[in-house]
């Protein structure tokens, strides 16, 4: 049954690791950027799930980390966002090169 | 006694004056701390005298050892032997001096005796403690008072010297940290435990190859506090910036520090690494000596002039300590006591010049010994005291360290003894230039609205001054005329 | 018997003078001052002269030979075991001898300045620090142990600046004084090395052991110092040479001879009784005290002969040239120290007889006095014209009598002419030099004839030559100057029929020197045309010494000049040493060495400037070196660092 | 079994219990600022108090959850710096309309922490970093007109959110690797296999983000700079420490099969920190981005203790923490008063400070010596057990560097001080009354600062708890 074997499905979750990751440097709209690093998550909920199924099918520990893992990104992007939404109401933009006020 | 007196009554005193109101309280009470520190110090050189009369064998008398951090068996410990008791005594004397001469101190004046306090206080707990803990404690404890005396009430480019005071004398503990962590771990008690406890470590004997490794950590780092070459930029700034009484704590007392930590890591810690690198320490401390005789030369502002010879001066301690001979440690233990005094005089003298003068350029000063007699005679005895004249403590220091390392008769450090002999000339040629020029020829105050006219602004010395100059003239010649006492009590 | 009872008070009064008049004199004594020290030094005197007696007449000789006698002797400071310096009173003919001239001389000058120096405001700083230098001067003189005789030795060092520099707001008087204790200093330098090495190889301080175990017969102590060699040299030879080089700078030998002429800026007293009569004389005795040990080495004594013999040589000829009356009597202070010096050393030459021993101290003990009577003489007739220049003088023998006559009687005894107290101990000097080494018999006879001529020229040129331009203002002065130049001046007369030797023979055994009349022919002739050419120059004032000079030109410039002797060391000292190696090196530690401390700093805050940009800002960069930093480590750490 | 549930997890009880009371008292009824600080103060106190009384160790959830003194120790400080913040913020709170929220939202990443600390499972510890990190950001923005306040929290929220990505990745590869999510069980499966070093690496990762290690500190700096001073003493003491206590205790139980690995990459990164800490703190002007890169710095000194691994290493960190707790809270105090009564934050703004405000200048410069390891304050202390622990390993190199670098830190931590006592200002910041709750705190801290070092006991006590290997 188990047909695709672990290796294809981690080469996804990488893959899709990466592709979150590119996004997260490269886009400079906040609100992508934040959907880039939902991105990465998904790739760590995919090993979670793929390892627990196919090395440890007897537990269930990572699945129930993977769950974990949605509902704190919900939170997290809650958060984000709101403070986003701040940030236009001073910024009067959503743009992340808009906001390099402080450095060095 | 309680040793732990010397620490708690600075302390106190510190505490009380912040408690104070009023410049007069604050110096009074200043005051009176410190000749209560001088009488302890007697009060202990006479128990300390007794015991040895009736017999007392130990290395270290009047021991307190109560267990500080227990997992890492750190002790506070502390005892005395004759070489830190004459450190005390310096310690003071150099005090109540340093406060006698900033009596008339306006500004923020409780912090100036606070901080002044506080830096005896480290010096007390430095020469009194036999941990290596306690002893790296109260050497940084003596460091930020410094930072601050220089940085507040300092002149010229004050905050820059102490900065730079600041940094390399911290620099110098972090190598003392250093040589001291790698001593730590390299000392196996019967316990299975590390130790810092100095008597102890000479007890047990480190591995040759661990003390060719941190000798230099430690060496070089309470070298810097005693101004080893090239380690000894801070002390001409940081004297010359100092304002009076942090001049002399730090010439008179602080650079001793270090020549007491060089003294104990040579002799009691790691002696077989002390033998192995003994001539590089002669070579830097022979350098010190002729080269920092020789900048002295050159300067023109008379603090920059005991700055350098202080740096001249300590390198006969470190060749004292270099040589390793019986005779010649003696001679650097005695060398710092005296340097101690001498400078500290030294200091106090040029601070009352510029009290009233407003300047300390050589070429525009002159003949004041018409005008203030007893300053002048003050500076004369500082000066002849440090180029070595008999009877006074310079002297007797200079010769014993020569007479010491002479034993040794390897040609090269032969020739480093006839190097550091010839300095003494060169002493006296720049303390006799400057002597002649201030003190004697025709009356001259230049660059400072001061007319050169005897008055109120060209008074002689305060019943304050008085006293400070003849605290220390007292110790002065206590040792040139009887170098004896300080002998037996240095080796006995 | 036991001397220690009152013998410590000799030295121990004098200082007890200077403390109480340095500390209390120009409040409490400012004008007695004078009474309280001369006092003081009396008492000192008179157990001085006791001690003498009791030494030389009663219990000083042990089965016919002087036995020397620690009197007392107290650890100073110990070095290590069997290696202190010794605080004694040595008392044996030779500083018994200078104990009487020491005192005796400072009274008397203690006594002149009571009128010399009325008036000075620091009357009182004066008289403590003649207090001071008599101490030292005694200290030296009876000190048991060579680094007891350095200390007492650089402290007449000091007291000797000190009084240089007595009218301090005078510049010169400065100088004079900084150069003073330069020179000796540096001369010094060679004595403290000296010490350190004979201590080192004797492994004692103490002359009495250090000579016995030196000399022993089968030294080992001695093999060792004969034995190693540095730079080809012995090791006995350095120590010796090097002592001798103190010696040679306290007795401004040529060519550390530089200081003396101008120590003259002192008050003229202070010359007559430092820079005449004890301090300088201080570098023959010490090697007198060391005198056995020299023997052991030949070499260094020819050194030391040739040494004296050229000062006493240039030193005469440049007297003749001089003007100024006191560096006249300097220069032929120096001279006479050299006669001194060479008749130490001489003996060498020959099979060594204590004959130069005597003749060098016998000579000591006179020229004391006639030069001091001379210092005192001229500091009379400063005192009375106020000036020191011999162009300005002459004619005073009507105005001032009795220091007319005793500086005659001074300039016969130093030009050798019988019988005054010079002709006798010049006789010895002169015999030993016959008997060792003709060269410098020579030397010592032409010198002398030139002592003759330039003492003369002085005479004449201050008593006669020109009438006095001065009218009597002020007298020739109170009872108190002129007791002392009588005093002198009788001295000079009667000390030289001393039979010496009988007191002051080199190993304590009285021995008799006789001088065949048959010697003395030539030495006194050779005196006698020495002032007969004075007496022609000079006598009347007339063109001849200028055309002399004229004839001489720049010969009689560059002795003038004192052979450019002070241009050179100014040359060495301000060209090479100050800009030469002091100026480097405080260069190097502004810019080198702080320079690499404050570069440390710098270069901190430069890099710290330069990478700032990482902080960027953008927090996408901030995402980029997080991903970077893990992949490295994640490569460094699985590929490389195992 | 009940019982024990209640006394194991009373910390997080207590806390919860707080924020519910909060919670009810916003909807509820309308108390003034002023009483609800008092409250919650008061709360707090009683917190830190309950937190002595009554421990004992033990595990609830089969391992999710354990507990054992060292860590009610740790929890205890973390309350005690709480109470500490939140006297300190009093002054800035008053005029804030969002007081309740923001004890809520502190108090849930106090919670987060205390689950961290005893999370005995990767999924319990991912859970407690989380509640303990995402509230942060909010709090970042708390300041909500200010641009700065809502870049910062922005910045902050990016980063953490992908810097726990990475971490999240780690674990997965861990879970993947070992099959378990148990620290206890976890231990017999790590061999230092390339895939565990990744691993390992991502982990660190997600760590070293907390405590900003160098390289993945970057929003440090901004993040301290922007926020309100209360949030940054809280993100600079209290977060760091908490994650300082899980990261060891990982360290040395989870990761201990490949110590020999994690030693050289602390190696790296110590010195990487401290120097990167030391040398951009030379140039701040901005005080609390200058107390940010220094706190960079006092992160390179914990490694180098870290990287000693011994019992003596954990001691030195806790002990250390603690200290640093008073230490920086100490600097934060004045910095918080300051710009709370009158906005200013630069370091120049601090020039003649001593003739105006000579208590706060006292105050601040013991804070900084204790922060630059001058006896006798117990920074000193703190540090040189640190680093005596890290010389313990026999890396001297590491030692010497760090000691030359304390030069650096001195350096900058002098700077203030001369700017306090010594340089001359026009117009220095006006003579400033201190309130009664900063007082209070300020009086906690330097009460700390000097009993903490001198008794040895203290130390001594947290040595008697700590582990290693």
């Amino acid at each position: 049954m188990s047909s695709i074997p672990l290796t294809h499905i981690l080469f996804v979750s990488t893959a899709l690791f990466f592709i979150g990751m590119y996004g997260l440097f490269t886009r400079r709209n906040l609100i992508t950027m934040l959907m880039s690093i939902e991105l990465i998550l998904n790739s760590v909920n995919i090993n979670f799930v793929a390892f627990n199924k196919y090395l440890y099918p007897d537990k269930l520990n990572g699945v129930f980390f993977s769950l974990f893992i949605i509902t704190i990104a919900a939170a997290e992007a809650a958060v984000a966002i709101a403070i986003i939404i701040n940030l236009y109401r001073s910024h009067r933009s959503i743009d992340v090169e808009e906001t390099q006020e402080m450095k060095y | 006694m309680s040793l732990s007196l010397l620490i708690i009554l600075p302390l106190i005193t510190a505490l009380v004056l912040l408690f104070c109101n009023g410049a007069k309280q604050v110096r009074a009470m200043a005051l009176s701390g410190a000749v209560m520190q001088l009488v302890l110090a007697f009060i202990l050189l006479f128990e300390y005298w007794q015991q040895r009369t009736t017999g007392n064998p130990g290395i270290m008398l009047f021991e307190e050892d109560h267990l500080w951090f227990t997992p890492l068996n750190i002790h506070y410990h502390v005892g005395v032997d004759g070489i830190s008791i004459a450190m005390i005594l310096l310690t003071a004397f150099v005090t109540v001096a340093g406060i006698l001469v900033s009596w008339s101190m306006e500004k923020l004046n409780k912090e100036f005796f606070f901080l002044l306090t506080l830096l005896s206080m480290g010096a007390y707990g430095f020469f009194i403690s036999l941990d290596l803990f306690t002893l790296f404690f109260f050497l940084e404890v003596a460091v930020i008072p410094k930072f601050l005396l220089i940085g507040i009430w300092g002149s010229g480019r004050a905050a820059y010297s102490a900065m730079k005071l600041a940094l390399m004398l911290m620099g110098g503990s972090a190598l003392v940290f250093v040589g001291l962590a790698g001593i730590y771990f390299n000392t196996q008690t019967t316990g299975g435990t590390h130790t810092f406890d100095l008597l102890q470590i000479a007890q047990l004997h480190i591995p040759v190859e661990a003390q060719k490794i941190f000798f230099p950590f430690a060496f070089a780092g309470f070298g810097v506090f005693t101004a080893l070459f090239p380690f000894h930029t801070w002390v001409p700034d940081g004297h010359s910036s100092a304002p009076t009484a942090a001049s002399m704590f730090l010439a008179g007392i602080s650079m001793k520090l270090g020549g007491y930590g060089c003294l104990r890591v040579a002799t009691l810690l790691m002696p077989d690494a002390a033998h192995y690198y003994s001539g590089i320490i002669i070579l830097l401390a022979t350098i010190a000596i002729i080269y920092g005789a020789f900048a002295t030369m050159m300067q023109t502002d008379l603090k920059y002039i005991n700055a350098y010879s202080s740096v001249s001066h300590c390198g006969f301690v470190l060749l004292g300590i270099g040589m390793l001979t019986k005779t010649a440690v003696m001679g650097a233990v005695m060398q710092m006591v005296s340097h101690g005094l001498m400078t500290a005089l030294f200091f106090a003298a040029i601070g009352m010049l510029y009290d009233r003068t407003h300047t300390r350029q050589v070429a525009q000063l002159g003949g004041l010994l018409k005008v203030m007699p007893f300053i002048a005679a003050v500076f004369v005895i500082a000066g002849l005291c440090s180029l070595g004249l008999p009877g006074l403590s310079g002297f007797v220091a200079e010769v014993t360290v020569f007479m010491g390392a002479w034993q040794n008769a390897d040609t090269l450090y032969r020739l480093a003894t006839i190097l550091a002999c010839a300095s003494i000339v060169v002493t006296a040629v720049y303390i006799l230039r400057a002597m002649g020029k201030v003190i004697m020829g025709p009356l001259q105050v230049e660059g400072s609205g001061i007319t050169a006219q005897p008055g109120a602004l060209l008074a002689d010395a305060g019943w304050n001054e008085k006293i400070a100059a003849g605290l220390l003239i007292i110790g002065i010649l206590a040792i040139g005329i009887a170098p004896f006492w300080l002998t037996e009590l240095i080796t006995k | 018997m036991n001397y220690s009872s009152y013998i410590a008070l000799i030295p121990l009064l004098p200082l007890a003078g200077f403390v109480l008049l340095g500390l209390f004199g120009q409040r409490r004594f400012s004008k007695s001052a004078g009474i309280l020290g001369t006092l003081i030094l009396l008492a000192a005197t008179v157990l001085a002269f006791y001690t003498a007696y009791n030494y030389f007449f009663v219990s000083g000789k042990v089965n016919g030979v002087y036995q020397p006698v620690i009197a007392l002797q107290y650890t100073w400071l110990q070095f290590s075991p069997g290696m202190s310096i010794d605080m004694g009173i040595l008392l044996d003919p030779a500083s018994v001898m200078m104990l009487v001239v020491v005192t005796f001389v400072s009274l008397m000058v203690h006594v002149f300045s009571l009128g010399y120096m009325k008036g000075e405001n620091r009357f009182a700083t004066y008289y403590a620090f003649l207090g001071l230098f008599t101490f030292s001067m005694l200290g030296l003189v009876l000190s048991t142990n060579i680094f007891q005789i350095y200390i007492f030795w650089e402290l007449v060092g000091v007291s000797s600046f000190l009084l240089i520099g007595f009218y301090y707001d005078r510049p010169a008087a400065v100088a004079a004084a900084k150069k003073a204790f330069i020179v000796t200093r540096f001369a010094d330098l060679g004595f403290l090395i000296g010490i350190l090495i004979l201590a080192f190889y004797s492994g004692t301080l103490d002359f009495g052991t250090m000579i016995q175990r030196l000399t022993a017969g089968d030294s080992s102590q001695l093999a060792q110092m004969t034995g190693s060699t540095f730079l080809g040299i012995s090791i006995l030879s350095w120590a010796l040479t090097l002592v001798f080089m103190g010696g040679a700078g306290k007795s401004a030998m040529f060519p550390l001879h530089i200081w003396l002429p101008d120590a003259m800026e002192g008050p003229t007293p202070v010359s007559a009784l430092i820079h005449a009569a004890t301090m300088v004389v201080a570098g023959v005795y010490l090697v007198a005290r060391l005198y056995p040990i020299y023997q052991l080495n030949v070499s260094v004594l020819q050194l030391i002969t040739w040494v004296g013999a050229i000062s006493a040589f240039l030193a005469a000829i440049i007297a003749c040239t001089q003007t100024d009356i006191k560096r006249v009597l300097a220069y032929s202070t120096i001279s006479q120290i050299g006669y001194m010096l060479f008749a130490l050393g001489v003996p060498a030459y020959s099979i060594s007889s204590g004959t130069g021993y005597t003749a060098s101290l016998f000579h000591l003990f006179t020229h004391a006095f006639f030069k001091s009577l001379l210092f005192l003489g001229a500091g009379a007739v400063i005192h009375f014209i106020h000036t020191n220049e011999m162009g300005q003088m002459g004619g005073l023998r009507k105005l001032m009598p009795l220091t007319h006559l005793t500086f005659l009687i001074a300039c016969l005894a130093i030009a050798g002419i019988p019988p005054f107290a010079g002709f006798f101990s010049k006789e010895e000097i002169l015999m030993t030099a016959w008997q060792s080494n003709r060269t410098i018999y020579y030397i010592a006879l032409i010198t002398s004839g030139i002592t003759a001529f330039y003492m003369f020229r002085l005479y004449f040129c201050i008593f006669w030559n020109k009438p006095s331009t001065h009218h009597n203002d002020h007298g020739e002065g109170a009872l108190n100057m002129k007791l002392p130049l009588a005093l002198l001046g009788v001295a000079a007369v009667v000390v030289g029929f001393i039979p010496f030797s009988q007191y002051v023979p080199v190993d304590g055994r009285a021995k008799e020197m006789t001088i065949p009349i048959s010697f003395s022919i030539a030495p006194v002739a050779v005196a006698l045309a020495g002032i007969g050419i004075a007496w022609a120059l000079y006598y009347k004032e007339n063109q001849r010494p200028q055309q002399l000079a004229a004839a001489f030109g720049g010969l009689y410039n560059t002795i003038r000049r004192k052979f450019y002797f002070d241009e050179l060391y100014l040359f060495i000292t301000k060209k090479i040493i100050f800009n030469g190696i002091a100026k480097p090196a405080a260069w190097i530690d502004k810019y080198v060495v702080d320079g690499l401390m404050n570069g440390l700093g710098i270069a901190t805050t430069r890099v710290s400037e330069s990478i700032k940009a990482l902080q960027s800002g953008r927090v996408q960069a901030y995402a980029i070196y997080f991903f970077g930093g893990v992949i490295a480590l994640a490569v460094v750490f699985i590929y490389w660092w195992k | 079994m009940a019982g024990d549930f209640f006394i194991l997890m009373k910390h997080e009880l207590i806390i919860t219990v707080i924020i519910f009371t909060l919670l009810l008292l916003k909807i509820g009824s309308d108390l003034s600022n002023k009483s609800l600080l008092n409250l919650v103060n008061g709360l707090l106190l009683l917190n830190l108090a309950a937190g002595f009384i009554g421990n004992q160790p033990g595990m609830l959830f089969n391992e999710m959850f354990l507990t054992n003194p060292l860590i009610v120790l740790e929890k205890n400080i973390l309350s005690l710096g709480t109470l500490i913040v939140s006297l300190q913020s009093a002054s800035w709170l008053k005029q804030h309309e969002h007081v309740a929220e923001f004890y809520i939202l502190l108090l849930c990443t106090l919670l987060g922490m205390f689950f961290m600390i005893s999370a005995g499972n990767l999924l319990m510890f991912y859970v407690g970093l989380e509640l303990s990190s995402i509230p942060l950001a909010a709090m970042a923005n708390f300041d909500l007109g200010k641009r700065k306040s809502s870049e910062a929290a922005m910045k902050f929220i990016i980063s953490s959110a992908f810097a726990s990505g990475l971490l999240l990745f780690g674990i997965s590869l861990v879970y993947g690797a070992t099959g378990t999510l148990t620290f206890s069980e976890m231990a017999s499966h790590i061999n230092g296999s390339p895939l565990h070093i990744f691993a390992f690496v991502l982990l660190l990762a997600g760590f070293g983000f907390k405590i900003s290690v160098v390289p993945f500190h970057l929003w440090t700096a901004d993040v301290y700079e922007g926020a309100p001073v209360a949030v940054t003493s809280w993100l600079s003491v209290i977060s760091k420490g908490s994650v300082l206590f899980v990261f060891i205790s990982v360290l040395y139980t989870v990761f201990k099969p490949m110590a020999a690995t994690w030693y050289n990459m602390l190696f790296v990164l110590s010195v990487l920190t401290i120097f990167t800490g030391n040398l951009f703190a030379i140039r701040q002007n901005n005080i609390k981005r200058f107390l940010a890169f220094s706190s960079i710095a006092q992160i390179g000194f914990i490694l180098v203790g870290i990287t000693g691994s011994s019992q003596l290493g954990t001691a030195s960190l806790v002990y250390f923490v603690l200290i640093y707790v008073f230490s920086n809270l100490a600097a934060f105090g004045v910095v918080a008063l300051v710009s709370a009564l009158t906005g200013r934050e630069q370091v120049s703004d601090y020039k003649g400070f001593y003739k105006t405000n000579p208590v706060l200048s006292w105050v601040l410069t013991i804070a900084l010596f204790s922060l630059a390891g001058v006896p006798p304050t117990a920074g000193f202390f703190g540090k040189f057990f640190l680093l005596l622990s890290g010389a313990g390993k026999g890396n001297y190199v590491l030692i010497t560097i760090a000691a030359l670098n304390m030069i650096i830190s001195f350096y900058y931590y002098l700077r203030i001080v001369k700017a306090i006592f010594m340089d001359a200002n026009e117009q220095p910041i006006e003579r400033l009354t201190i309130p009664g709750y900063p007082k209070l705190a300020m009086i906690i801290c330097v009460a700390g600062i000097i009993v903490t070092g001198l008794v040895g006991y203290v130390y001594d006590y947290i040595h008697s708890l700590s582990f290693g290997f």
